[in-house]
């Protein structure tokens, strides 16, 4: 929430820290994240790269295709940036707006640039839905060859339309991931396992629910991410700029180590059937206050017994 | 000789009646629809409580179930239609004849039902007119009431949600009808005494609270930009200059959004302590960042609002709380308070017509009025001064005597051109009026009326009417902050600019408003969440709005 | 789609110096407004794609206001259109001259 | 073709190639020198977090040793596992924890080729099939990102619509051949030859990088991406 800045009457309101992450735009996120004046744009919307598959369905374009990259600093270090679009179909990968983000990371590799994702996708686009898996698929692969050659790719979770379907398999492939409480991360959607399972498996309608199973206080439990943050634009910032403290390793140890933590997970909760019984198996007193926690209850909380990932993703 | 207690001994008949199916006033809820039979007499008029907050809806139902052989033609009198058991009893002749105020959620089938002439209809009334009529010529011979618990002796505790009880209670007991109450449960001893025992002639134990419908909660994250800027233009356009200190705001996301920017853009502008502290008004969750900010002095509630109860506990300077700390609610008070001690409404309407008129009846829609039609009219018999109101009617009457001159409460449309599915706000004629023509009333249901609207604020600016000098100017005036509805494109230009420069309508830019600033950014808070977080974890939000 | 293109007379040319401004996203409701420079100073030029068939006389309306009322002169303005209400494209073509003023 | 066929004229020297609980795991002899390793997942099974941990740690343990040997992943599935457990579990971690692993392979010395010969779908076609160095296909393989029905509830267009539209072009619609002209896979092998040969052509040509764009753009079917990938990668390497 935005607490009310002094200001003198009738002044423009002051760029406040406080914003929303998760009510900004891709280009206000990236705005707050960056540090002042220092973004560039690559093939940004003057160039009117526009999806070729949406008029065929009578769809609108837009003219970043859902996703804005370029060039930035964050605290006087040199990144690149991705941010998706949620809004614009809900933040779904397309032909253009996934190759946009293939080519970045190219770049990253041969540059050894560290790479900061705004994630904020439902998915493939179905209307262009092979270009949008393959792209998934190259932009997954370009990760992990950027990884390898030392590149940091950090993944920020806490947009409006969440990070789904393939989406959630590149933030699975990211160096260190950061999230809010809205985040949410998961490859089928909520309302997609109640068309497939029916209501008794998921009702979609029940919200607290969709935040229990997939939200981030969750992830944050199962070490599913490494950093939560508060929902501005300031902490995002901070929280990116901590994340990139992590090493980018990706190597057979890391894999092994993510091998044995993912195991010891299912070990561990597999047998659960709701996110409050995996948090009391994790020692959580009162499971069931965790949504309504606010960030400095949750922090204490969770840092005392949380899974932690160690690097091990 | 004439026999002057034919009222007491037809109340007398009914209580040994229900007698047979009582320990005490006591009844068990098994027996309760044979209970009800046995009370009640065909043609009797009933109030069965229900409101568009609170309902005795384990009532409801019992009454649903009497026979119709037994039980026909009830004269109903209450505040809501609002349960599907309202109605049914229509359908199955259990109740003919209607009195009511509100009907929200069941707009479309009360208008089905008025046309297919299975309801009779009396009026649709404002809620303070209704009761007022509760006294007059509609007492209640039965009322059928909700409260939170009864001791032994049946002493009710309505709780946060007393709203409508007292009045109806008043009404029907002295008047010589019989009170019956659901509580949700029998205590040795209510926190507090809402109604005595005397008032109260049997009890019927739910064994679970009343049904309250959350009416009153506005998600912040449902406020689009649109309105944010109609919001803004009420603040700086409105409020500030007039100095609106004692107000009500209807339930709408303009106003709502008006909450949520009183901590910043309010706040931006100086106007904390100088507008927006003493109210009539639910207890809003949007209105929690502007309480805990320091803005407001002290509200009058209607009703509660499902969730708000502890947070209202825990801000005894700001509610009216009893003895045992929890809120005491009024609509009767509080829509006189509304009526008499605010110099501004402020709502939102479905539609609008070239006059002023505006009305919530559209297609086959009947959603009654509830209080605005109260709240947003001029109380004639006003005494009281206050800056607003000189200000007001100096305005409508600029060359009038000073002294003599009546000022005149700001009665506020706020709405946005095109409301839900694009439909426009602004007609050339009511939907009120085909419903008027279809059932042949004497008169169309106007939520308010023209005469009583002072100023008409949409995203194209505000209409200040009480500028407008006649018929022509009114209509211009409207026409000019229609936006690119019908009504809008079919403005005179010329005179609209004439207008304009009389600041009769202001625009975004006659306010210095940039729209830049419309933006959610500006709102206080954006979620749910956010308003329980802004209470210190003290409102509790129903589940169906939490979204974490 | 319905692409839809508008040449208005304006009065008053667009302020600040830059170069091109971007507001609003294409998503239901909504739409993005991308103003370039680069028109004669007493003219604007705008084009639309709708998804929305058969409202030109709503964007003639809407445009030709905006034309007459705001700082549009020498603006060249792409809309891509999501379904948006008139009083959406008003705010958001507003938002666009007062961005256009702002330094970068 | 069955799986046991595959195998049959994969291996004509013979394989040790089982199934369980859906997934399959083994070697197979291609000739007297060459040995592959088999991992895969058949029977049209949805991976869920179990699944793909096991062909995880299959894969994981492959690329730990020291000698490379070719990876083939026979695949057959559905689409990810969609339910409350799996992610609640963590799903997405467990599946790019898959793709990641393959890479791991290809990158420690095995050439990873997937061998699409019936479905999948989704995240699963992702973290399997797409996942490896190459992919073949036989023809009846049936990949697709999501089917035409459930297409038409979200995009609320018919299904005779959709099949109207994707004669028109292959970037939406399900099927193979749309996929090849997307450029996901390398080849569609001939099943009337022995696939033992046809494997030894694709390992008998030097590993490239990844050419799926190029090829999308030479079968017609991805126009742009390949142009904009490089665009950008220019612009950023250009901006420094």
């Amino acid at each position: 929430m935005t607490s009310p800045t002094a200001a003198a009457p009738h002044a423009p309101l002051p760029a406040d820290p406080h914003r929303s992450w998760y009510e900004e735009s891709a280009r206000g996120r990236l705005s707050h994240l960056l540090d002042a004046g220092s973004f560039s744009e690559f093939l940004g919307p003057q160039r009117r790269e526009l999806s070729p598959h949406l008029a065929l369905f009578n769809l609108p374009r837009q003219f970043d295709d859902g996703i804005v990259v370029g060039a930035g600093a964050l605290a006087g270090k040199p990144v690149l940036v991705a941010a998706q679009e949620g809004r614009f179909m809900g933040g779904a990968i397309g032909e253009v707006h996934g190759a946009k983000l293939t080519g970045l990371l190219h770049a990253a590799r041969q540059m050894k640039r560290d790479v900061v994702i705004l994630f904020d996708t439902g998915g493939v686009r179905l209307q262009e839905a092979n270009a949008g898996e393959l792209a998934i698929s190259e932009i997954i692969r370009a990760t992990v060859q950027a990884r390898a050659a030392g590149v940091r790719v950090v993944g920020l979770l806490g947009g409006r339309a969440g990070c789904y379907g393939g989406g959630s398999l590149i933030a699975g492939c990211c160096s260190a991931l950061v999230i809010s409480e809205q985040g949410r991360l998961s490859v089928s959607g909520p309302e997609v396992i109640e068309t497939n399972k029916g209501v008794e498996e998921f009702d979609s309608k029940d919200r607290a629910l969709v935040w229990r199973t997939m939200g981030g206080k969750h992830r944050y439990l199962i070490g599913g991410v490494d950093l939560f943050v508060a929902d501005t634009v300031a902490a995002f910032r901070a929280g990116a700029l901590a994340a990139l403290d992590r090493p980018p390793t990706l190597d057979q140890a890391v894999l092994a180590a993510e091998q044995a933590r993912l195991e010891r997970r299912l070990a561990r909760f597999g047998d659960t059937a709701d996110g409050t019984e995996v948090w009391a198996r994790l020692g959580v007193n009162q499971p069931t206050d965790v949504p309504d926690m606010d960030l400095d209850d949750f922090l204490t909380i969770a840092n005392r017994q949380r899974e932690g990932a160690d690097a091990a993703r | 000789m004439r026999d002057w207690n034919t009222k007491g001994r037809d109340r007398q008949a009914r209580l040994d009646a229900g007698r047979h199916f009582a320990a005490g006033k006591i009844v068990a809820a098994h027996d309760l629809v044979a209970f009800l039979e046995a009370v009640l007499r065909p043609g009797d008029r009933v109030c069965l409580e229900g409101d568009n907050q609170k309902q005795a809806d384990l009532l409801a139902k019992a009454l649903a179930k009497a026979d119709p052989a037994k039980i026909h033609d009830l004269h109903m009198v209450q505040s809501g239609v609002v349960l599907p058991e309202h109605l049914d009893i229509f359908e199955t002749g259990i109740a003919r004849r209607l009195d009511f105020s509100y009907s929200g959620p069941q707009s479309a089938r009360i208008a089905r039902m008025m046309f297919g002439g299975q309801i009779e209809l009396g009026a649709v009334h404002t809620y303070l007119e209704l009761f007022a009529r509760y006294f007059i010529d509609l007492t209640p011979q039965v009322a059928l009431i909700a409260a939170v618990s009864a001791d032994k002796d049946g002493n009710l505790y309505t709780g946060p949600n007393t709203e409508d009880t007292p009045t109806v209670v008043e009404a029907t007991s002295f008047g010589k009808g019989l009170v019956i109450a659901q509580v949700g449960e029998i205590v040795d001893r209510v926190p507090r005494v809402d109604i005595p025992a005397d008032q109260v002639h049997f009890v019927v134990n739910a064994q679970r609270p009343f049904y309250v419908e959350p009416l009153f909660t506005r998600d912040p994250a449902a406020i689009t930009e649109t309105q944010i800027l109609t919001a803004m233009l009420a603040i700086k356009g409105l409020y500030a200059p007039y100095g609106v200190r004692r107000l009500n705001h209807g339930i709408g996301f303009n106003t709502a959004a008006i909450e949520l920017l009183l901590p910043t853009f309010g706040e931006r502008l100086g106007l904390k302590g100088k507008v927006c502290t003493h109210w009539a008004l639910n207890p809003h969750p949007t209105l929690i960042p502007a309480i805990e900010s320091g803005w407001v002095e002290q509200i009058h509630c209607f009703g509660s609002e499902v969730g708000m109860e502890d947070y209202m506990r825990a801000r005894p300077d700001i509610f009216f709380t009893g003895p045992d700390g929890s809120l005491r609610s009024n609509r009767a008070f509080c829509q006189t308070a509304g009526l008499y001690a605010c110099d501004m409404f402020i709502g939102s309407t479905l539609q609008i017509d070239l006059a002023g008129n505006s009305s919530t009846v559209t297609g086959g829609r009947v959603a009654g009025f509830g209080g605005a039609p109260n709240m947003g009219s001029d109380a004639r018999g006003r005494r009281h001064p206050s800056a607003p109101w000189l200000r007001a009617g100096e305005e409508a009457d600029p060359d009038g005597t000073p002294a003599l001159r009546r000022g005149r409460k700001l009665v506020v449309q706020i709405g946005e051109t095109f409301g839900d599915g694009n439909a426009p706000m602004f007609v050339e004629r009511l939907g009120a009026l085909e419903l008027a023509d279809k059932l042949h009333l004497d008169l169309a249901p106007v939520m308010v009326y023209g005469d009583d609207v002072t100023h008409i604020v949409t995203e194209e600016g505000i209409a200040n009417l009480l500028l407008c000098r006649d018929k022509d100017e009114r209509e211009q005036a409207i026409r000019g902050v229609a936006g690119y509805t019908e009504v809008g494109r079919a403005r005179d230009r010329k005179m609209v600019e004439r207008l304009r420069e009389r600041k009769v309508i202001q625009r975004p830019e006659d306010l210095g408003i940039d729209p830049l600033d419309a933006d959610r950014g500006l709102l206080v808070a954006h979620s749910i969440k956010d308003l329980m977080i802004a209470s210190g974890g003290l409102y509790r939000p129903p589940s169906r709005f939490r979204n974490w | 789609m319905e692409n839809l293109r508008y040449e208005l007379s304006t009065t008053k040319p667009a302020g600040g110096t830059r170069a091109v401004a971007l507001v609003g996203v294409v998503a239901s409701g909504n739409l993005e407004v991308l103003l370039e420079r680069g028109e004669a100073a007493d003219r604007c030029v705008i084009d639309i794609a709708t998804p929305a068939h058969g409202f030109a006389d709503l964007w003639q309306a809407v445009t030709a206001d905006f034309a007459a009322r705001s700082a549009a002169g020498g603006l060249r303005i792409t809309i891509n259109d999501g379904g948006a209400r008139p009083d959406t494209v008003a705010l958001r073509l507003a938002q666009g001259v007062r961005l256009m003023e702002k330094p970068e | 073709m069955l799986p046991a066929e595959i195998l049959t004229s994969l291996f004509p020297a013979g394989h040790q190639v089982t199934e369980e609980g859906g997934l399959l795991a083994g070697t197979g002899r291609l000739d007297g020198q060459t040995t592959v390793d088999v991992v895969g997942i058949t029977g049209k099974t949805y991976p869920g977090v179990d699944e793909a941990l096991t062909l995880a740690g299959r894969i994981l343990d492959i690329a730990a040793r020291p000698a490379p040997a070719p990876l083939l992943f026979l695949v057959d599935s559905g689409s990810q596992r969609m339910s409350r457990r799996d992610e609640l579990m963590g799903l997405s971690e467990t599946l790019a924890h898959l793709a990641k692993a393959l890479w791991q392979a290809e990158r420690a010395g095995h050439r990873t080729i997937g061998l699409l010969y019936g479905g999948s779908a989704a995240g699963a076609f992702i973290a399997t099939a797409l996942a490896c160095g190459e992919l073949v296909a036989l023809p009846g393989a049936w990949p697709e990102v999501m089917d035409l029905p459930s297409m038409a509830r979200v995009t609320k267009l018919s299904v005779d619509v959709l099949k109207e539209k994707a004669a028109t072009t292959p970037v939406f619609a399900p099927g193979l051949d749309n996929l090849f002209a997307t450029g996901a896979i390398a080849e569609i092998w001939d099943p009337a030859q022995p696939l033992s040969d046809q494997l030894k052509a694709v390992l008998a040509r030097p590993a490239t990088g990844d050419e799926r764009a190029r090829w999308g753009l030479d079968r017609g079917g991805r126009q742009k991406a390949a142009a904009i990938a490089r665009e950008v990668e220019q612009l950023a390497l250009a901006h420094g």
